[in-house]
């Protein structure tokens, strides 16, 4: 989808909107503890100036155009370089978009339970979100590889937030995974890049080395497929996903947006970005040996799902389902056709609009009931109505029905697989979506049609206005981009 | 067996020193990796570098070659020219002048021998330096012998945090060194404690009066040989040992009783560890028997 | 662990004795430590260079003149090591272990030695000053010069020797040895030359550049012989009282 | 004076250390400007120097010193410095961790070592003498000596220390003693084979005599690489290390950790490359295939070693011993990118091992251990200190962009490049090793869990981690400022790696070193 010939224009806005939450974290810890409200303005303020930075961005894409900027050089040939295109614009788009929803959710949720802390919360989260647009504007593999280790280690306090024993386990285990891939697999594979390529000379770009990967031979392609799709762990590829459940015992807004947007989505959009940018779709598609991704997707998303549907506690479940849905992202992109990458670029947007949508409503509950589990949620529908209506349409969303978001992705990742005549993948995603209605719907389902026979939850009832109004948002978001589905496509240079 | 060639008449007639240095060398190495004594050790060390040296000498030796010091006709000053012939004095009138070929052959390379005096004074710095550790380590263990100092170590170690700690502590500030001090303790048994505390000299000087006694009492004996050997009139000498032990202990507490009889009849080892376990039995239990056994 | 170091230890002289086949012929003058232009340079040049006649003074405070500043400066090292090793390490106890020795120190031995002292000295420093041309030069010198101090102290006793030369005032000495050292070269080198390039000291001192180094070799010399004497002392003052300064021999 | 800046490099600290001696009897307060002040002066005419040998065009100074000039007198009549750009590189190195640690230095020398200031300063400068020496000198003999002079300063720092300090000397001396003796050993042999002691005299003539098979040389080019790798503590010969760093002095530490090894290993660098040659070195021995399993061994080791330690210093001590092995790795897998990754990291493990103990320092003076358990809650306590000990870490780790990535990015490429897989296979282990230490310590210090695992905090880390509980209680300046400016030191090389690694790129061209790329 990187078109050669387009014009690239010098431009700062792209260093803006990441060094925005840098800045913003400063007076964030200037303000600190003490004065919470003037703590939170900066939050929101870096949140609104990132967001606006990245929308502003949009028009000149729309109108052909790539944004570069160059900040340092970090080896010879190898330059730390900013470049937004459609894919990565849409990305920044979607998380600067839902951090500003997140912010407003994440004051009602931090002091509806009087979380400890929460300086250093915020701080930790503005430098995540930074991290999150270096790897959205990143130009070449070793760019994204600083901004994917700055997102990991950054990430770490938020998930050990608690401090307690349970953090401690999530939190090994989710570094244990993320630092391991990343040192152990990303690395060797970059560096055979750097050395094996043109004798060192290679920048790794985006633009300019797609397909030079196929100088090698075809094992050695192999290897580094799968290197670098392994590598990438935060994509929850199915060996290598338990990070993420683990990482739930994080508050909600940090499940929310980094482990339904930011962190597991940097993760498939870094796979993409390998798969289309540095492989190119010719070579992968030459590249025998890959059908057997294809195989690994397709088992992350069954075998997830159906641990999903075994799931009691709500968060978990979600996980799961997060997992499954990353599924979809990697099947379509291995599917290497511009259809299915289409579809799976697409996804990353309809999954993360629906998929925090009902993060915020289980964080709601939480803050409205206390209640974490599935079975508890009974007649809760009557109590706090919005909230799951607000879970209702995000379930449908995920599970992929019109007039909603998750349906579109997932028609062109299904139109993708047909591109390559691959009839049994069309099954899988029938048979997936199935269990998705199987985990998901029972949840509203109980909440609403199931009275509480035992009246055990008086007195329940909406959670907090700032916890309300940006689940609605979201909500509405997703029949939003049903109907935007086309002007994104034609951002990321699928449909001209 | 000695012709030419064989090995044999190269190592043991030709180049006898090559034979001997590497023969020293490895006396000395084996000194200083397998012997259990510190002074030993050091003695081990001594020879090693003197075996390198006596290697360097042997590099310098050049047969018909006399000390690199100018002979009387060759000296710059020519001060001794005028005895010798004509050609000399008019060579020395003007000046010292270069030496032919034939000439240098006359004297030996002095280069070696600069390295080694440099060599020496190294290896007497290193010597005196390492004695100086050897005191050290006297005063803080009693004994110069490596298992019991290990052992010791060990003792500390459980129970107790690096003595570095200890030090910057009560260096900065006593009061906190009584609060760090406990939060140590319960981890290991009572008995470490006291000997950690002889550990650091620092904290020995805050540290309760019984180690300090037990120590000095421990050193003591060295005294009455160190003092016959140095002053001829051994009477007064011999007259008044006996005398400081007794002071030493009846200002010391009962603890430190067990040390004056525990000193006569020991070797210095020997004196080392009775006295080290009479430590720890001061630390246990105040039954001054133990260290007979 | 006696038989595991033998392992190490003859591994070791394996290698050295196969080496030692490999050796150039005993003591012939082709060999290359011999026949090589640097010790020929030595032999047939230093009297043009430095009318020095003893070769190996040359080298050693000329030629080779940084190492032996640096030789000078371990020396002042060790002494300073032992200093910090051993002062009030003995803690405050220290005082019990002070030995007073009532009679008097024998006569015999004192007036010997006090007949012996200056002539020591007096040779300390004729070693010291004629290295230039017979074997001799600063540390021989300084550490025959420390050895009468040393004298003092076991004839008498320690507080007598340092009542004569305390060690605050060895520490002093030793490092004015290694300004004077240091201060040569300096000089030399504001005068345009590198550092201790004795030969520009010409452009101040009425002699010719070969004579400068002569004579700037003897001040160097004497540099080296203080540091010497000062360390000698005050490492015996040291190790013979655990760095109590008190008492003992 | 400005052509003599080599030799001011060693003059300022050398006269200063004198000067502490003596002016320091009669005041001690005094020594602590003097220190720093020559320190400074010496860092000055070190940059100086690096801009000279920059300008000058085949990018080295021979400083040759008692005007026994080249042009009049045979090579290696005087004594050599010379100064390329590795050298002045190092010597940069040495002289600005030096200034660091002497402006860091003025609580713990009063508090640790009371009394004995005059001495510390003296000891102190003329270590940084003795190094910064080796890292200029052109004389086999002369690095002798300078090895000698950083080595007995070194005993007598540490062992200023506690008792326990002491004995670990005593083992130091023994090791270091044979180490120094058998890299004189090997200089004779070469002396005996080559007639010289000059450096680069030593190369012309064993490319001139033909002297690369020679037994002598070969037992030379063992005895003086034995003698290095005890110096520089590498995994069998390591025993000294630990223990004469955890119980040294914090300054003491502060100052050998990072210089002491990273020194050898230029000396190893040095050999090799500028003495023996390459030819010598890689071609006509069989280390080249030796030595890269000695080092896997040696990181396999000593990151295990380093896993059981409880205490902080002891467990950098390790590390220490593990990052010896990737630089001895990096220049036995012999090619380009090998030399510059090590080159590179003895540079950045300065950096980040200067950082990592001045932080452990601080620790140490507030929490009063540094055994893991009484770190908990530090974090809330002394952020900034904590931020500094964490980036260091993250250096140790190789996360970007942290000067510890690029060259361990460099030492992974120069494994690729001569593919010595289990070179590869051992980093990312030790790596993975680091990760796990540098994070166990996070966890002490900003969880409320206990290792037993029961819950201090109750989910709401009453730790000091509130900013409502929190009383700042940072180090004293002079301790936080020099961690601060070497945290920052070890994030901005990382970000100009490029122009360090251009020099560097510069030196490696005069030596014809496989580059290995393509297919």
């Amino acid at each position: 989808m990187s078109a050669p010939e387009v014009t690239v224009i010098e431009d700062i806005r792209p260093l803006i909107a990441l060094v925005a939450p840098l800045i913003g974290l400063i007076g964030i810890v200037w303000a600190g503890e003490k004065r919470r409200n003037l703590r939170e303005t900066f939050t929101f303020l870096a949140a609104i100036v990132q967001a606006s930075a990245v929308l502003s961005m949009v028009p000149l894409l729309l109108g052909g155009g790539i944004i570069e900027f160059h900040i340092w050089q970090i080896f010879t040939n190898v330059p730390l370089l900013l470049r937004v295109d459609g894919f990565g614009l849409l990305f920044a788009c979607v998380a600067s978009l839902l951090w500003i929803a997140t912010t407003v959710y994440a004051i009602g949720y931090m002091r509806g339970l009087h979380e400890h802390a929460q300086t250093r919360f915020y701080s930790f989260f503005a430098i995540s979100l930074s991290a999150t647009m270096g790897v959205a504007f990143s130009a070449n593999l070793l760019t994204i590889y600083f901004f994917y280790e700055m997102l990991s280690v950054s990430t770490f306090p938020l998930v050990t937030h608690m401090q307690d024993k349970e953090a401690r386990t999530g939190g090994r285990t989710y570094l244990g995974y993320l630092l391991f891939t990343s040192l152990c697999l990303l690395l060797p594979a970059l560096s055979w890049c750097y050395v094996w390529l043109d004798g060192g000379t290679v920048t790794m770009d985006f633009l300019a080395d797609t397909g030079k990967v196929g100088e090698f031979s075809q094992t050695t392609q192999i290897i580094l497929l799968a290197l670098f799709t392994f590598g990438f762990a935060k994509a929850g590829l199915m060996p290598l996903h338990s990070w993420l459940p683990g990482a739930m015992v994080a508050p909600t807004p940090v499940s929310a947006l980094l482990h339904a947007v930011a962190v597991v989505k940097v993760g498939v959009f870094c796979v993409i970005r390998v798969y289309s940018d540095i492989f190119g779709t010719e070579v992968l598609r030459e590249l025998d040996g890959e059908d057997w991704l294809i195989g690994i997707a397709c088992a992350t998303i069954l075998i997830s799902s159906l641990i999903a549907l075994s799931q009691d506690n709500l968060k978990r479940r979600l996980a799961f389902s997060t997992i499954g849905q990353l599924g979809y992202v990697v099947l379509g992109a291995t599917l290497a056709t511009d259809m299915g990458i289409g579809g799976s670029v697409l996804h990353i947007a309809m999954h993360a609009c629906g998929k925090i949508t009902l993060f915020f409503c289980a964080g709601a509950i939480f803050v409205a009931s206390g209640k974490k589990y599935v079975s508890q949620l009974r007649g809760l529908g009557r109590r706090m109505p919005i909230t799951m209506g607000a879970f209702m349409i995000g379930s449908l969303s995920v599970i992929g029905l019109p007039p909603l978001g998750g349906f579109v992705s997932k028609w062109y990742i299904a139109l993708g697989a047909l591109d390559r005549d691959a009839i049994w993948v069309v099954g899988v995603l029938l048979v997936s979506s199935l269990l998705n209605v199987f985990y998901l719907l029972p949840v509203a389902v109980t909440a609403f049609f199931r009275t509480d026979e035992t009246e055990e939850n008086p007195g329940i009832q909406e959670a907090p206005m700032a916890c309300v109004v940006p689940l609605a948002l979201t909500a509405l978001g997703c029949f939003v981009l049903f109907f935007l589905s086309d002007p994104l496509l034609r951002l990321v240079k699928i449909i001209e | 067996m000695f012709e030419d060639g064989s090995i044999i008449n190269e190592l043991f007639i030709e180049r006898l020193n090559y034979l001997i240095y590497v023969v020293l060398l490895l006396i000395g190495l084996h000194a200083m990796i397998a012997k259990n004594n510190l002074i030993k050790k050091l003695i081990g060390m001594s020879i090693f570098q003197t075996a390198i040296i006596l290697f360097y000498v042997s590099v310098g030796v050049k047969e018909g070659a006399t000390i690199p010091i100018y002979l009387p006709e060759h000296d710059p000053h020519g001060s001794h020219a005028s005895h010798s012939d004509g050609n000399e004095t008019e060579q020395s009138n003007h000046g010292p002048v270069v030496l032919d070929a034939e000439l240098v052959k006359g004297y030996s390379n002095p280069l070696p021998h600069v390295l080694m005096l440099t060599a020496i004074v190294v290896g007497v710095a290193t010597l005196g330096l390492a004695l100086a550790l050897c005191l050290r380590i006297y005063q803080g263990y009693g004994t110069i012998e490596e298992d019991e100092i290990l052992a010791k170590i060990e003792g500390q170690e459980m129970g107790t945090k690096p003595s570095v700690v200890v030090k910057s502590v009560d260096s900065s500030k006593p009061a906190t060194s009584q609060s760090a001090k406990p939060a140590s303790k319960p981890k290991g048994s009572s008995s470490p404690s006291p000997k950690r505390s002889k550990a650091s000299p620092r904290t020995k000087a805050k540290a309760t009066s019984p180690t300090t006694k037990a120590k000095t009492s421990g050193a003591k004996p060295v005294s009455p040989k160190r003092k016959a050997a140095a002053s001829k009139s051994t009477t007064t000498g011999s007259k008044k040992s006996p005398a400081k032990p007794k002071t030493a202990a009846s200002k010391s507490t009962t603890k430190a009783k067990p040390k004056p009889r525990a000193k006569p009849k020991a070797k210095p080892t020997a004196r080392a560890k009775a006295t080290s376990t009479a430590k720890k039995a001061t630390a246990s239990k105040p039954k001054p028997k133990t260290p007979k056994k | 662990m006696k038989k595991l170091s033998l392992i190490p230890v003859l591994l070791v002289g394996a290698l050295l004795i196969y080496a030692a086949e490999d050796f150039p012929e005993w003591g012939s003058p082709s060999a290359p430590a011999s026949a090589s232009p640097l010790s020929s340079h030595f032999i047939s040049n230093t009297g043009v260079d430095t009318e020095v006649p003893n070769m190996v003074t040359a080298v050693l405070a000329d030629y080779r003149g940084f190492d032996t500043m640096f030789e000078t400066v371990v020396v002042f090292i060790a002494g300073m090591a032992v200093l910090a090793i051993l002062k009030n390490s003995s803690g405050p106890n220290s005082k019990k272990k002070i030995f007073h020795i009532e009679t008097e120190p024998d006569i015999i031995v004192t007036n010997t030695v006090r007949l012996l002292i200056p002539v020591i000295q007096i040779f300390a420093f004729y070693v010291l000053a004629h290295g230039h041309v017979s074997p001799g030069g600063g540390f021989q010198g300084g550490v025959v010069m420390g050895a009468s101090f040393i004298m003092i102290a076991l004839s008498w006793d320690l507080d007598t020797a340092l009542a004569r030369f305390p060690v605050e005032r060895c520490t002093v000495v030793a490092g004015l040895g290694i300004i004077l050292y240091g201060g040569i070269g300096l000089l030399s080198m504001f005068l345009g030359g590198e550092f201790l390039d004795y030969a520009e000291l010409a452009n101040i001192f009425p002699v010719s550049r070969e004579m400068a180094r002569y004579h700037a070799m003897l001040g160097v010399e004497i540099g080296v012989g203080l540091t010497v004497t000062a360390i000698m002392f005050s490492l015996y003052a040291n190790l013979s009282t655990e760095g109590r300064l008190k008492g003992g021999l | 004076m400005m052509e003599n800046a080599i030799a001011w490099i060693l003059i300022f600290p050398l006269f200063g250390s004198v000067a502490c001696a003596i002016l320091g009897m009669g005041n001690k307060k005094i020594c602590y400007p003097i220190a720093v002040l020559s320190m400074a002066g010496s860092l000055w005419a070190g940059i100086e120097a690096l801009r000279q040998v920059i300008a000058s065009e085949e990018h080295t100074i021979s400083y040759i010193f008692g005007g026994w000039t080249l042009d009049q007198y045979p090579r290696g009549v005087g004594i050599e410095f010379y100064a390329d750009i590795l050298g002045i590189l190092i010597t940069l190195v040495v002289l600005g961790v030096g200034l660091i640690v002497a402006i860091y230095s003025k609580l713990p020398v009063q508090e640790e070592t009371p009394g004995k200031e005059p001495l510390f300063y003296t000891l102190f400068l003329l270590q940084i003498t003795g190094l910064a020496g080796i890292c200029l000198t052109g004389d086999a003999f002369n690095l002798y000596v300078l090895i000698e002079v950083a080595a007995l300063t070194g005993y007598g720092l540490i062992a200023m220390g506690s008792n326990r300090a002491a004995a670990a000397t005593f083992n130091y001396v023994m090791l270091g003693t044979i180490g120094a003796s058998l890299y004189l050993l090997g200089v004779g042999y070469i002396y005996i084979k080559t007639g010289t002691l000059n450096m680069i005299g030593i190369q012309q003539a064993i490319e001139a005599n033909g002297l690369a098979d020679s037994a002598t040389m070969q037992v030379a080019f063992v005895l003086v690489g034995i003698g290095i790798l005890i110096k520089m503590a590498f995994f069998p010969f390591h025993a000294w290390l630990p223990n004469a760093y955890c119980n040294a002095p914090t300054t003491t530490s502060c100052l050998l950790a990072p210089l002491v090894t990273k020194v050898m290993i230029y000396v190893m660098i040095r050999m090799v490359l500028s003495v023996f040659g390459v030819e010598f070195s890689f071609e006509s021995t069989m280390w080249v295939d030796v030595m890269p399993w000695l080092v896997v061994v040696a990181i396999l080791c000593a990151a295990i070693m380093a896993l059981a330690q409880r205490e902080i210093k002891r467990m950098l001590a390790y590390l220490i011993v593990a990052e010896v092995g990737y630089m001895v790795g990096g220049i036995w897998i012999y090619n380009y990118y090998g030399f510059i990754g090590s080159i590179f990291h003895v540079i950045s493990d300065a950096c980040m091992t200067l950082c990592l103990f001045l932080g452990a320092g601080l620790i140490l003076r507030k929490a009063k251990t540094t055994k893991f358990d009484g770190l908990r809650g530090l974090f809330g306590k002394m952020p900034l200190t904590m931020t500094g000990f964490f980036i260091g870490g993250f250096s140790i780790i190789g996360l970007p962009p942290t000067c510890g990535f690029f060259s361990k990015w460099y030492l992974i490429t120069g494994g690729m490049v001569s593919q010595r897989w289990e070179y590869m296979v051992v980093l990312m282990f030790s790596t993975m090793v680091m990760v796990v230490l540098f994070f166990r310590l996070i966890e002490r210090i900003h969880l409320a869990v206990t290792e037993s695992g029961e819950n201090l905090g109750h989910g709401h880390g009453d730790l000091g981690l509130n900013a409502e509980q929190t009383r700042f209680d940072e180090g004293p300046l002079s301790m936080l400022i020099p961690l601060l400016v070497s945290a920052t030191i070890v994030i901005v090389v990382g970000i100009y790696n490029q122009d360090v690694v251009s020099l560097i790129e510069i030196f490696l061209s005069d030596y014809n070193l496989p580059r290995g790329t393509g297919h």
